[in-house]
């Protein structure tokens, strides 16, 4: 852990890493709980809103390992991770609320969110479903020599998909610079890791396929960020890798799911698992920032958040022209619309374009 | 005669047929302490225990293929797909197992399971669980397919699935969970496989099935209002379909309109017209008419998701042009 | 103008591409030093080195993804899947991911891959290696689908896949290989997506595509010697469809057959009947007739698998009750 | 190892253990070149026939081991697993052949077999399609009370099947009475098992997955059946395991396939590693039997097998009827044919029955 500072060094955390890393994760703690406020105010595209309260470090550790060319894939509970890579909060909260001005002009929403500018290669609402394309990721890096690593973030519940060994297996024997990242909250809905496998040590099945893997306490983003450095470095030269960051998803599995399936002993102990908690400690006892310090950075993210939501208030829904546009590349007509379509039929008329 | 929601009503044929034959578990993500995702099998694991159902790990290919041997060995397995969208991963074990074990042994085994799952528009849940891939199915001999609009069909459909000796994929549609009715437990069901006319009427015929049941018949007095008078007939199953109840109607009317969620080309929606077309090919005084999801994704903008599959007001708005 | 197979064209194609376009690279189970199940890919790995011909795992569903990931990220990856028989796997990736990221991303990025694959019957090669699933595809919005019946159309149209910006499912028929054709390598071939009228005759239209074309060309003559005269239409694509081409046709002849070799129901035949229903009302003299695949599955027994599809004997005696 | 005889026991291979499990497999290797006759009189349904020589220790050693209420699945090259499992040659060979008296009345051909009597759920033409299936045995099996433990049989290749790992998981997690028995024969048709996966040692995935799981040389088909046996009955205790046997594929992956891929040394010392002339050596070389016990049984054996291929000869294809037949239970009516329909459709008539 680097975040021992010496008595010399200006009273200030912003040139620390550990500062950097714990204002990402209090970014991300904000943001999430504005989603939740969004989804209450009945202004949410859908009720389908993972939060990733409690496993802010695996996404702040991991992105600060990666470098602007690296490309990445989330699961359906990414918001945190795509902040940690720099995305606009705002941008990300208008896409939540299924608006025009959102990443993906309101189409995708909190599960299908994407951002090529970033790497982002976008969120997934199917468990697992965004594993194999960082397979196919690493062979355009080899083959295009750009260095560059493409790490696929998942959930626990991922390691019951199939696909995830195909994707493991050709990573390995392609010597591919890829990063599995497994987030192990615990739970895959209301499913605890043991009820799903005998084995909860997940990254011992990595190891077998010949990945260099090993599991890490998300508790200390510090560690998760040297550990994530070290497998990214490796991965970037040829030896791909399976990173278990262990933490625990503090809220139901949705927004609306009160968790009945666990009980609040278990939850007490879970909670106390706070990578922001542990950070914030550790940033006042090593004194590389202060109370005062730190609370003024909460406002600031306050503020920050609190405009995401005033911002996608503001935003309009995409205009339903926009619905029939980009199933295809430009080259290929739009589908017809139905209406279209059946009054042409119905009148006996030919299609506008002559049909081409 | 009970109130009672389409959820409930799943579950209790779930508890019925449960308890009726021991050779049916239920296995599936989060069927047991979870109660299911749309909670039809809540607390069915404390009533059946755990070995009677089970929950899954997220294995949907499997799963499927579990409950296949399952089938194949003697219990009569009640599979959960969390969102018919999840399909694609089952669709070998589905397609290439499931479907052609009894054909291609020879006619040695079958196999008695039920795949049940929901799909549909309704909950802006985005492009990969708002879909409705009942077409996939359709397509593919030796799966039988029940896709139950009203709560009287949830409980009587689902226990005759149960009881079917061949696959059955049921799916159910997320729009109607909350969806209450009269129904009767104890009558005799229609017998498996029959369509169901909930109007009659002289002018058009509407055949469809599912939610969009529900919507038709909301156009249907509106239409009644401009003299336009629909029979309604909700099919129920789609594999096997009831063609013979459509036949008369059409003939009689000499016009039709199928109307289906999912998305028009080479689907539902096209056997039917196809069927129709030819088979009343001397009495349609005009096409059949298509009323499907458009050939698009489903967008996570509740606005976009709305205006992407039939409505009532498209159905009767279309209903109309017939006429005109 | 040069005589070659069918095979030998995609393999031309593949090389002609590959040398065009360094970003093309081949992936797929023994595509490499096997050279392919049927042979397409022979001696490409020595031509064109490990890094871009790459034999994968029996991995269906990550070849795919792989593919996706690789698109999305600047090259033009041509997947193989062994027969499309074992498309199963694959269609949560096809179906939830290829078909849908431009559209779910805002139209941020396409997905611009090939899936090569082939099917159909003739090698009584069984229930799973013999099925022709087209169906699943072109109910699929986001999906291109190509599938080429002549050997000019094997290197044109496989060319022109490896250059589209979405994803293009391309299925060859392996009762096509070693078909041989004279073929213009060097020819502006005709714009992606417009069909190609064979046969031009004024009694009746037959739409057909990839084997099923030959099928119909040996039956036209022998047709036109009972004094029939048809009209050949080779789709080449199913998605985009170009019904503009058909459109005339019908409304000239006013009899329309559709010939497929897969199964009947909720499938290409069954769009192809309704469209034309639909958008030829009024010019039709009978109905559409649809000459498809049985609605079972494939036997091992050859004498039942040919029973199976349609034959030229089979579409001709049809053609001829249609004139009855 | 048994093998070892005192000089008191009666001068009869017949009540060895070894002499059976060395009968099996010379019969299922002389099936197995009957297969490819069949083939080359042009008498096999299709061309897709897997020969499974150099690897009868698996199929004679597991099913051995295995209990007559036992079930099990197998992959494509399922012949050998089947005969020793006890099926009747005459009416497998039927069945290759495509012929109304096979096993499945020809409709299933070579990789399409299955035969409830002897609790064969199956082979299968998809790589890994048969193993899920295992699972669900498992679960009746335990739900019943039946004691049964079911197999599942399967190749190197299908290591690549993402099912397998959900299968395996769900077996460990349920701690169910099922074995996966993978047959390494070294080969997916032309890619070596290092040319398919980084960590060749493939009974360590299924470790990490909390299986019991070990490697066997195939070459000595006592250890196969004795260590199966373990397998087996741990397996029926609720101790799910994962057995790999090594062998080598004597020949191409289907009958037509001449392997130019592998050169001839590595084929020489391949089909070195042979069970069945290893099991003859180890017969007489422990007095169990000698030549000319074996050379009877060899000419035993060739006569069932040659009357295997004669019986097919005689054998009629299944009528064009059953085309329609078991696609469906009887309860629901077979598809109409296409001819019919078509017929009724052009003459305005309505179905035979009604439509019902
Ligand atoms: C293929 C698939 N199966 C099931 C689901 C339903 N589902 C959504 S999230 C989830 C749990 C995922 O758990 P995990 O991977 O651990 O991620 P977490 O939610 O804990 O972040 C499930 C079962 C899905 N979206 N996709
Ligand atoms: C899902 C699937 N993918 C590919 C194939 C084509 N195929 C048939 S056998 C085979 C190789 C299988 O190798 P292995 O599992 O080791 O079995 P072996 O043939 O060596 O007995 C392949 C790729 C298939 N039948 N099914
Ligand atoms: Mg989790
Ligand atoms: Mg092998």
């Amino acid at each position: 852990m680097n975040s021992a500072r010496t008595d010399d060094q200006e009273f200030s955390g912003t040139n620390s890493n550990l500062f950097a890393l714990y204002r990402t994760m209090c970014r991300i703690r904000s943001f999430e709980e504005r989603v939740g406020e969004l989804f209450v105010r009945g202004q949410s595209a859908g009720s389908m809103l993972h939060l990733s309260i409690g496993e802010e470090s695996a996404a702040a550790g991991v992105c600060a390992a990666m470098e602007p060319k690296d490309t990445f894939t989330t699961h359906h509970r990414g918001h945190g991770i795509f902040l940690a890579r720099g995305a606009d909060p705002a941008r990300m909260m208008a896409e939540i609320g299924g608006k025009e001005a959102g990443y993906c002009h309101g189409k995708g929403g909190s599960m299908h969110i994407a951002d090529m500018g970033l790497g982002h290669l976008g969120a997934n609402a199917i468990v697992g479903g965004g594993i194999p394309a960082v397979v196919g990721a690493g062979l355009s890096a080899l083959h295009k020599k750009t260095g560059a690593v493409s790490v696929a973030f998942f959930g626990d519940g991922a390691t019951g998909q199939g696909v995830l060994y195909e994707s493991m297996n050709m990573a390995a024997l392609w010597k591919l610079p890829v990063l599995f990242c497994c987030i192990n909250n615990q739970y895959g809905m209301g499913t605890r890791i043991d009820q799903a496998t005998a084995n909860p040590v997940l990254h011992e099945r990595a190891a077998a396929f010949g990945l260099n893997a090993q599991t890490v306490d998300g508790l200390d983003v510090e560690t998760v960020a040297e550990t994530a450095q070290t497998m990214i470095d490796d991965a970037r030269k040829g030896i791909p890798g399976f990173l278990v960051v262990d933490c625990y998803r503090f809220y139901g599995h949705a927004r609306k799911d009160k968790s009945p399936y666990r009980d609040s002993n278990e939850e007490e102990t879970g909670r106390q698992k706070d990578p922001i908690a542990f950070a914030r400690n550790l940033l006042i006892e090593s004194k590389i920032s202060n109370d005062a310090e730190l609370n003024s950075l909460d406002v600031d993210i306050s503020a920050e958040m609190d405009a995401t939501i005033d911002f996608t208030m503001g935003q309009t829904e995409p205009p339903l022209t926009s619905m029939f546009r980009d199933v295809y590349a430009p080259d290929q007509p739009e589908p017809e619309p139905l209406q279209t379509r059946l009054s042409r039929v119905l009148s006996r008329e030919l299609p506008a374009n002559g049909g081409h | 005669m009970t109130m009672m929601t389409y959820r409930d009503a799943l579950r209790q044929a779930l508890i019925d047929q449960m308890k009726a034959d021991d050779n049916v578990i239920i296995m599936g993500e989060e069927v047991g302490r979870y109660g299911g995702a749309y909670g039809v099998t809540k607390d069915l694991i404390t009533m059946f225990g755990e070995t009677r159902v089970l929950d899954t790990p997220i294995s949907e290919a499997g799963i499927v293929g579990a409950a296949i041997g399952a089938a194949m060995t003697g219990l009569r397995p009640v599979a959960e797909l969390m969102y018919v969208d999840f399909i694609g991963m089952t669709m070998d074990q589905l397609g290439n197992q499931a479907a052609k074990i009894r054909y291609m042994f020879g006619g040695q085994i079958g196999v008695p399971m039920v795949l049940r799952t929901q799909g549909g528009t309704g909950r802006s849940a985005g492009a990969q669980h708002s879909q409705s891939l009942e077409g996939y199915i359709m397509h593919t001999p030796g799966l039988r397919l029940a896709m139950p609009a009203t709560v009287s069909d949830a409980y009587h459909l689902l226990r005759q699935a149960m009881a079917q000796p061949d696959p059955v994929v049921f799916i159910e549609h997320k729009g109607l969970y909350t969806l209450k009715q009269d129904v009767d437990l104890t009558r005799e069901p229609p017998a498996w496989g029959e369509a169901n006319v909930l109007r009659h009427g002289a002018d058009l015929v509407i055949v469809t099935y599912s939610r969009q049941v529900h919507f038709a018949l909301e156009a249907a007095p509106k239409l009644a209002a401009t003299g336009i008078e629909a029979t309604v007939i909700d099919l129920r199953t789609l594999n096997p379909l009831d063609f013979e109840t459509i036949r008369p109607f059409v003939e009689q009317t000499g016009r039709a309109m199928v109307v289906t969620e999912s998305v028009l080309t080479a689907g539902v929606a096209a056997e039917l017209t196809a069927r129709i077309s030819e088979e009343c090919f001397d009495f349609l005084h005009e096409p059949v008419i298509r009323v499907a999801g458009e050939d698009i994704p489903i967008s996570v903008s509740p606005k976009l998701e709305a205006a992407s599959v039939p409505t009532p007001a498209l159905i009767e708005k279309i209903a109309r042009k017939m006429f005109q």
